[in-house]
Order: structure tokens, then C-alpha cells, then sequence
């Protein structure tokens, strides 16, 4: 087994981590942490399935250099979101989370 | 030459130990800076000596100087602003 | 000189001179926008009519190396509806955001940004192309959620950034796979070269669970309805009219144009089982609700359940019947995006006439607020699937395609999800014409601006008017594809 | 002795991301964050990818990082504290699906994965000898720089936009009252440190530019350094985060209007959109990829530096800004 075959089992164990506790945990930042993660995952076998066996491939490489720019700034703006409402609600999850989402936001008081 | 390398490396990596050894052990955040800042810039700087011989030309030993300079730099500076902090903290509570 | 990329560079420059010159009048100039936009589109819609699907190499690298668009007939159908329902929303924007100072402000730089994503979609060839769009559709899309930073938006927002943000992750991850195993990107090449194997079975499921997430397709659905429901009038209705489309168009691209040969007749009837439950379920939750902006809301997760549909009557069956599948699956696509588009702006129009968001609130507005209510009533009707709509040409198709290949199954949820979604548009009839309240002079109403009604009753009527030219859209479907003379030239 | 190194930093990968998922609280997550990302640094290395090395690095772990740890301090510390597998703060219902669910789902997720590592098909076609063969085209000589701003630029012009977006969202968000932050502490050794590292940070970010057309760097990496070097000077006090609006504007769109231009301009000679005429290719690159260092920069910068001032939380309903 090579050492880019490896990694990418790693980036395996690393989704089904972040997936595990993307399931679990309630609060918003650890929820960001997850996602983040889980691109780790991601970008690993993307880099390290393409150069098993063949040689270093500059396409997912740059691929995933795409990919760690998008990353920064979907965490950079789901921060951005999550202070605003943080701000204003002072709770660090989205209350009831399944899927009766809707209904508990409807029951929120309003103007 | 390759022996005093080597027993140079050896002597960094020991330092660097010591010093995560008292970053876990010890009980207070004072002595805990003071262990890791203290004894991992020393394990570096030892580092540091010890590849020198290695490098190829005198623009990588430079490099690997700079190195040394910039982390003690940060750590000097980073270990300053964590006491900072713990002293305004504790004078807060006073 | 090709106009495929026009599609692209108008709507990013419009970006950055709403973004950078915000002291202009920026409505007005997005407006002029718009007309240059549908112009371009125009322009590539009868090429494509005259001369078939074209190929364009940017950056003149083939494929696989650079990133080739096609423009084939269902991509200009797709973008004609795009610049069409973009320019009313932006029409109808200009008298809706007159309240909304503070919003207006980001609004035309998000929207151009949405457009430009967009249209990179229906164009897109290659897979990881598509990833950057979809983020770029995500952002702006979660952007204009939020633009009236309170609390329920904000909620919203966040909700549906992750949600997104999940589903992005699921289909780069698909993306990884496929390219680990085959080496290619293109889209064209990767449907000769797939084959039915772990990997492929593995990424082609990634793909479509962070498809299906983004689609809002139930048991995904549940950020959508506060999502749609909250945003600003204009916002919803670009959102549930085109936002979501897009990544039901990569799913079925995927699967019906890249992997047919892959896709297990189980997998497309297990699609078609959660069409039908996002079918009943979202019809018997808008039956729920008590506002009428969820009810919208909720109208589309049931509406979205008659994509999935297309997938069971697509696969597998003889190919007639899949034609007619997929033909009805792309007009629901067109008819929904044009109902439910009129629906959201007639519905804002409501609302600010009205003053608030509850049904109830509506009771005896039919003789106060015609024009709006009528353009409600004609979105209705085609989202109904009643003759003659754009609605009930789409649904005939399918039940064709239904009763041909014999799976009377779909028969059912399709007759069944008609007579749902009746049931909830005359809740609000019911209501509106309540002979009371109309007596009691209640519903007191502020004027809207005349701009705002005659938008939504042109996309009604444009709906029902798809019932008497759906020929012209079908027809562009069974074009054949045709290199262009570029590809040609440099091969 | 390679391969024994290798396993060691993959399961230390896998501890890391653990601790970040189930550490005690937030700001020790946060740590274990940024170690994580160093962490991944060193696997790019030894999958022979240093250009991700360098902008995991720098993006990774070091913007990332100093985002979240701005973030974390933000929440008070009941917040701050919320542990990990817990439900709610309301504690409800511990039903045995929802405990069993999460975990079956990872285990089916890590079981398919693996299947589809480990019975991968070889790839019929393989992009890194077409890059090679095309590489002399391209006016670059490192195959990376060649992918993202030649062969595959169309990506990277949508990927600016992605960029600008979030910006713009930031823009949105950002509470109308622009009162001046009060008291951003002026610490004299911090400020005296950054006011000599930031020079030599900027030195380092223009050569990574440069280097970037020929060995592992380029543009984003680059940009990411310019940024760190503005976030850093910001948390030093300096009050660098006061510039002149548009000035900001015209300078965080600057690389997406160069990026534009050229990529629009070429089409006049009737060429397709997007190709750079072959004998100043190499120039034109290196031009663009300049514009973007410096937009890159600024967007990741004012990306951390738009962000909501500490607001304390209100709970009730008046704290909403609904009036607008």
C-alpha cells in the first residue's frame, strides 16, 4: 500500500467522523469545525486516490487548492452569519433540529 | 563531524521532550510557558546546529538561521501576551 | 464571434458596477442589464434552433484538459426561462425594494452574481466546473436570504448554509471518485468511459444525496420552507422558480445523460418513492399552514417531488416512453419555475398590500386587490396541472410516459398530488373570497404599485400560455447534438 | 521507515480531528483545529503536493484558525462551554435512534468509502501527461499555476467570484452604526513586533507571487501571506481596518475586474474567451495573478475584519434590527 493510498483511507475515516458528528452535535460551530473536516476528508482522496499508482497529478492538486479557498470562505461566511444571529438570539444552535424545522421557526414571536 | 551532528540532533529532540514533559506536567500556566518557550527554543536552536553542516549552499543555512530567529521571535512575543493576559486576569479578580 | 460566453462576462460585469458604483442608479441599469442579457440569449437560442447543440472550448483547450460549455437545447431552453424570470423579478425588484433601502443596496450585486452562477450551470460540461457553480449559486442564493438581517432570516440563512454546504462536500466528494477512476472531468467523456463498478455505484450515491440536499427534495427539505418563505418577495421567488432547479438539472444530466447505462432500476424507483412522499408531504404541510408565504413554500417541496418523478419513467423503460418522461419532467421544470416565480411575486404583493403574512389576513381582499389575486389564481392552476397550463402539459407527458410503460403506480401519486394541490390553492380562495368579510368592508388595503402587479400576472399568463406553446420547448429537446465548426477546426 | 512515519501522521490526523469534534470546550477545539490543519500541512508534503502545504498552512490552519478563535471568543462562556455530544441545551429526549442512527450511517459512510478506495478501476485517461505535453503552451513552467490560470482559469475566475460574494455578504450584515472599536489594546511589544515582522511578510508573500510561475507557489498562496500580514497588524491595533470604502472596494474587486478584462478583451482578436495569446502569455499570467494576490489578500482580510463587533447577546426580542 503507498503512502497516497493511505492518506486517502485517512480522508475516509476523517468523513465518516465528521459525518458522525454533523449528526450529533447541535452546536453551530462545531457544526463548522465538521464541514471543514469533512473537506479535509475530501481533498485527501482526491489528491491521494488520483496519484496512486501514477505519478504526482497537478489537475486535482489544483483542484483542491480550488477547493480550500472555497472552504475559508464558506467558513468565513458561515461565521459571519452565525455572529449576527448569535448577536441577536444568543443561542448557539437552531432549535429542534430535524425535520420539524419549519414548524418551530414559524412559532418564533414576531413583530 | 556526522557524530557531533547526530549527537547534536539527539540533544534537540531531548530538550523538546523535556519541554512537552513539563508543558503536560507542571500546574501552573507561569511554569508551563516558561518549560515549553524555554527548552523547545533550545531544542530548536540545537536543531538548527546540528543540519547545518548538511546544507547545500550558504543561502540554505541562512534559511534554516532564520528559521530559528523568526520562532523565537513569535514564541518570545506569544509567551509575553499569554502572561500579559493571565496577570490582567488575576489582578481582575483581586 | 460565439455568444456562449456573453452569458457569462454580462451578468459578472453588471456584478461589479452594481458593487462598485452603488451611488448610480442601480435598479434602472440592472434593468437595461437584463434587456442585453435576454437579448444574448435570444440571439444563442435561435442559433442553437438553427444549427443545433454547440460545444465551446474556453481558453481553446479541449477537453479533457481545459473546461468545455455546451449549449444544447434543453441548456437554452433553461437559460431563456432564466433570463426571462430574472428580468421580471428585477422589474418587479425595482418597486419592491423602494421599502427596502438598506437591502437594495446588496441586492443587484448578489442577484447578478446568482444570474452569472446560473447560467454557468445550464452551460457547465465538466464536473468540478459544476462544483464552483454551485458554491457561487450557494452563496449569493444564502446572501439574498439574509439581506433583511432579523432574527427568522438569519435562522434561515444559517440552516440553509449548512445544509448547502453539506451537500457541496457530498458532491465533491462524488467528484473525487469519479475522477480517481476514470481520470476525466468532462462530462462527455466520462459517459463513454463509465462503467458499473463499487466506485462509480459509491460516487454516483454521494453525488446524488448532496444533489438531493441542495434540491430540497423530502427528506432533505426542511430548510426550504423558512428559507423561501422568509426572504423578500423578489428573493423567494428566483429562489424556488430557479435555485433549486439547478442542481436537479446536474442530478438528472448525471444520471440521464452521463450514467444511464449505471443507474440500477431500483435506484429510479427509490427516486421516484421519495418524489411521491415530497409529493404528499409537502402538499398536506402547506395544507397546515398559516401563512401564506410558507404555503408557497411548502408548495414547492411538494412541487419539487414531480422532478424526482422523471427518474423511475426515464430508466429502463423503451425509449418512447422515456422521451416523453423526460420531455414532461423538463416542462414541469419551465411551468413550475413560471407559476411558482408569479406566485412569490403575487404573494409579496399580498403581503405588503395586506400587511401581514397570515391567510387570514387575506379574508375579503378579492374585490380590494384583483390583479394580484388573479395572478395567484393563474399560477394556481398550472401548478394544479389543470388544462390549459404549462402545468397540465408537463403532467400529461408524464402520465403518458406512466401509462405506456405500465406503472400505474405514478398514475396515482400523479392524479392524487393534483388534487393536493388544489385543495391547498383554494384555501387561500376560500378565504379571500370570504362574502363577509367583503361585506364588512374588512380587508382595508394599501395600493400597490402597479409595477409589482402586472409582473406576476405576466409570468401567470406566461404559465398558462406554456400550455399552448410547450411544442416549441419540447421540440428543442430531441435536437440532435452538433459539433460546432470551432471544435471541429481545431480537432 | 517512510511508511511507519506516514501511518503514525494519519492516525494523529484522526486523533486531532476527534479532539476538535470532542474536546471539553470551544477554544481547545479551536487549538486542536489549527493543529489539525499543520498536521494536514505535513500530509501535502508527503503526498508531494507542497503548493497545498503552503496554502493549507497559511489558509488551513492559520486563517481559518484565527476566524474561529475571533468567533469563539465572542460567545460567553456558558456557550463557550457547551459540551460536546449532547443534544440541546434543553437535554430532551435521548431516544435510541437518534443514538444509534448517527452511528450506523458513519460506519455505512466509511464502509463504502473504503470500498471505493480499494476497488478503484484504473483511469482510463490520464490528465497529468496531457498537462506535461501542453505544459511549453501555457507561458508557466510550474503544472499547477498552468492548471488554475491557464488550462482550468475558468474555474478560478468563478472561484474570485465565489470570494467576492462572501464579501459582499459580509458587507450586508454589517451593522449600519459604524461607530469606531473602542480600545483595540495597544500592547507596545505586539505592536512593535508586528510593526518590523510585517515587511518581511509582505517580501515573503511577493516572492511566493513571483515563485509561483515557475516552482510551488502562486497567487492564493501569496494573497493568503498579504492577509495574515493585514490580520496581523489589525490585531496589533494599527487601525488599518478604516480605509476609505470605495478605495476598499475598487481594491478587493481590482483582480476580478483585471481577471475580466483580459479574459474578455482577447475575444475582440475573435479568439475564444479566456485564451492568452501565446507570446505573452507567461506575462499576462504573472499580471493577473499579481492583481489577484493583492484582492485575494484584501477579501481574506476584510473577510475576518467585517465580521459583527462583539455585541453582547440580547435574548429578548428588542434587541432586532427589524426597523430598516
Amino acid at each position: 500500500m503507498s503512502a497516497n493510498l493511505w492518506f486517502a483511507l485517512v480522508g475516509a475515516g476523517l468523513i465518516a467522523l465528521a459525518a458522525f458528528t454533523f449528526f450529533v452535535q447541535t452546536h453551530l460551530l462545531r457544526r463548522i469545525f465538521a464541514f471543514n473536516i469533512m473537506g479535509s476528508g475530501v481533498f485527501l482522496i482526491m489528491v491521494g486516490m488520483a496519484q496512486h499508482l501514477r505519478q504526482t497529478d497537478p489537475v486535482p492538486q489544483a483542484l483542491v487548492l480550488t477547493g480550500i479557498v472555497v472552504a475559508v470562505s464558506a467558513t468565513a461566511l458561515a461565521l459571519l452569519i452565525f455572529r449576527r444571529f448569535y448577536a441577536l438570539s444568543a443561542a448557539v444552535t437552531l432549535t429542534q433540529d430535524n425535520d420539524t424545522l419549519g414548524d418551530s421557526y414559524e412559532q418564533e414571536p414576531r413583530q | 563531524m556526522m557524530y557531533l551532528q547526530i549527537a547534536l540532533i539527539c540533544l534537540g529532540c531531548f530538550f523538546f521532550i523535556v519541554g512537552t514533559l513539563g508543558l503536560l506536567r507542571f500546574n501552573d500556566a507561569y511554569s508551563r510557558i516558561h518549560a515549553i518557550t524555554k527548552a523547545d527554543n533550545l531544542g530548536l536552536g540545537l536543531l538548527v546546529l546540528g543540519l547545518l553542516p548538511s546544507a547545500v549552499n550558504a543561502f540554505q543555512g541562512i534559511k534554516l538561521l532564520l528559521i530559528w530567529l523568526l520562532v523565537l521571535v513569535a514564541s518570545a512575543t506569544a509567551s509575553y501576551l499569554i502572561a500579559h493576559y493571565l496577570k490582567q486576569q488575576q489582578e481582575g479578580d483581586v | 464571434m460565439n455568444l456562449i460566453p456573453f452569458l457569462l462576462v454580462i451578468p459578472l460585469a453588471w456584478a461589479l458596477i452594481s458593487l462598485l458604483l452603488p451611488r448610480l442608479p442601480i435598479g434602472p441599469i440592472a434593468l437595461l442589464g437584463m434587456l442585453v442579457q435576454s437579448l444574448a440569449t435570444a440571439l444563442l437560442w435561435r442559433s442553437v434552433q438553427l444549427h443545433g447543440a454547440e460545444r465551446y472550448a474556453i481558453g481553446d483547450w479541449m477537453a479533457p484538459l481545459g473546461i468545455t460549455l455546451v449549449a444544447d437545447g434543453l441548456t437554452v431552453t433553461l437559460l431563456a426561462i432564466t433570463a426571462l424570470i430574472a428580468m421580471v423579478c428585477a422589474f418587479y425588484a425595482l418597486f419592491y425594494l423602494r421599502s427596502h433601502r438598506h437591502e437594495a443596496r446588496y441586492f443587484w450585486p448578489l442577484f447578478w452574481f446568482l444570474l452569472a452562477s446560473l447560467n454557468g450551470i445550464w452551460l457547465a460540461g465538466d464536473l468540478f466546473n459544476l462544483y464552483v457553480g454551485l458554491e457561487l449559486v450557494t452563496f449569493a442564493a444564502v446572501g439574498m436570504v439574509i439581506l433583511s438581517a432579523n432574527r427568522q432570516t438569519l435562522a434561515a440563512g444559517l440552516r440553509y448554509l449548512y445544509m448547502a454546504l453539506l451537500g457541496s462536500i457530498g458532491y465533491l466528494l462524488g467528484v473525487a471518485l469519479l475522477y480517481s477512476a476514470y481520470g476525466t472531468l468532462d462530462m462527455r467523456q466520462l459517459a463513454e468511459l463509465i462503467e458499473p463498478n463499487w466506485t462509480t455505484h459509491v460516487a454516483m450515491l454521494s453525488i446524488s444525496l448532496g444533489l438531493l440536499v441542495k434540491t430540497a427534495i423530502f427528506p432533505f427539505h426542511f430548510w426550504l420552507p423558512p428559507a423561501h418563505g422568509g426572504a423578500l418577495a423578489p428573493v423567494s421567488a428566483l429562489l424556488s422558480a430557479l435555485v433549486v432547479k439547478s442542481s436537479f438539472y446536474i442530478l438528472a444530466r448525471l444520471w440521464l445523460d452521463v450514467g444511464a447505462d449505471v443507474l440500477p432500476v431500483i435506484t429510479a424507483q427509490g427516486f421516484g418513492l421519495i418524489g411521491a412522499c415530497a409529493i404528499f408531504y409537502g402538499g398536506f404541510k402547506a395544507l397546515q399552514q398559516d401563512e401564506i408565504k410558507m404555503l408557497v413554500a411548502y408548495s414547492t417541496v411538494a412541487q419539487l417531488g414531480y422532478l424526482m418523478l422523471v427518474f423511475p419513467l426515464a430508466a429502463g423503460t423503451a425509449p418512447e416512453h422515456s422521451m416523453l418522461a423526460w420531455q414532461g419532467g423538463m416542462l414541469h421544470v419551465l411551468a413550475h419555475a413560471l407559476a411558482k416565480s408569479a406566485m412569490f411575486l403575487s404573494v409579496g404583493t399580498l403581503v405588503l398590500a395586506v400587511g401581514s403574512k397570515k391567510i387570514d389576513a387575506l379574508a375579503g381582499i378579492s374585490t380590494r386587490i384583483p390583479l394580484s389575486l388573479f395572478a395567484f389564481g393563474l399560477a394556481g392552476v398550472s401548478l394544479m396541472g389543470l388544462p390549459p397550463s404549462g402545468g397540465f402539459n408537463a403532467k400529461w407527458l408524464m402520465l403518458q410516459s406512466a401509462i405506456g410503460s405500465g406503472q400505474w403506480h405514478w398514475v396515482v401519486v400523479l392524479s392524487l398530488g393534483s388534487l393536493l394541490t388544489a385543495t391547498y390553492i383554494f384555501k387561500v380562495f376560500r378565504v379571500s373570497f370570504d362574502q363577509q368579510a367583503i361585506d364588512s368592508g374588512k380587508g382595508l388595503v394599501k395600493r400597490a404599485p402597479w409595477g409589482m402587479e402586472l409582473s406576476a400576472l405576466f409570468l401567470a399568463g406566461l404559465a398558462i400560455a406554456l400550455g399552448f406553446a410547450a411544442a416549441l420547448p419540447v421540440e428543442l429537446l430531441s435536437l440532435p447534438e452538433v459539433e460546432s465548426s470551432l471544435m471541429e477546426a481545431s480537432q | 521507515m517512510n511508511l511507519a512515519f506516514d501511518v503514525l501522521l494519519g492516525i494523529a490526523l484522526l486523533l486531532c480531528a476527534a479532539g476538535v469534534f470532542y474536546s471539553r470546550d470551544l477554544f481547545r477545539a479551536v487549538v486542536m483545529f489549527i493543529a489539525f490543519g499543520l498536521l494536514l500541512a505535513l500530509v501535502w508534503v508527503r503526498l508531494d503536493a507542497p503548493d497545498l502545504a503552503l496554502a493549507e498552512a497559511a489558509i488551513g490552519a492559520g486563517l481559518t484558525g484565527v476566524l474561529m478563535i475571533d468567533a469563539v471568543a465572542h460567545l460567553s462562556a456558558k456557550n463557550a462551554h457547551h459540551q460536546g455530544a449532547q443534544f440541546d441545551q434543553t437535554g430532551a429526549r435521548p431516544q435510541l435512534w437518534s443514538r444509534i442512527l448517527p452511528v450506523f450511517s458513519a460506519v455505512i459512510i466509511f464502509i463504502l468509502l473504503l470500498g471505493a478506495i480499494w476497488w478503484r478501476p484504473d483511469a482510463p485517461v490520464s490528465l497529468p501527461d496531457l498537462v506535461a505535453e501542453s505544459l511549453p503552451e501555457s507561458g508557466v513552467e510550474h503544472p499547477i499555476t498552468a492548471v488554475l490560470l491557464n488550462f482550468r482559469s475558468y474555474d478560478t475566475l468563478l472561484e474570485i467570484a465565489v470570494l467576492l460574494v462572501a464579501v459582499v455578504v459580509a458587507m450586508a450584515l454589517k451593522p449600519d452604526t459604524s461607530e469606531p472599536e473602542a480600545g483595540n489594546s495597544k500592547d507596545p511589544i505586539l505592536h512593535g513586533l508586528s510593526a518590523r515582522l510585517v515587511p518581511p511578510m509582505l517580501v515573503v508573500g511577493v516572492y511566493i507571487l513571483w515563485a509561483g510561475s515557475y516552482m510551488p507557489g502562486g497567487a492564493f498562496q501569496g494573497g493568503a501571506i498579504l492577509a495574515a500580514a493585514l490580520v496581523f497588524l489589525k490585531l496589533a491595533g494599527f487601525g488599518i481596518e478604516r480605509l476609505a470604502d470605495s478605495l476598499l472596494r475598487i481594491g478587493l474587486a481590482l483582480g476580478f475586474i483585471v481577471f475580466l478584462t483580459v479574459a474578455t478583451s482577447v475575444m475582440i482578436g475573435g479568439r475564444p474567451f479566456l485564451t492568452y495569446p501565446e507570446s505573452v502569455a507567461g506575462e499576462l499570467i504573472f499580471f493577473i495573478e499579481a492583481m489577484l494576490t493583492f484582492s485575494i489578500g484584501l477579501i481574506l482580510f476584510s473577510l475576518f475584519s467585517q465580521a459583527p463587533p462583539p455585541v453582547a447577546p440580547t435574548s429578548s426580542l428588542q434587541g432586532e434590527q427589524d426597523e430598516r
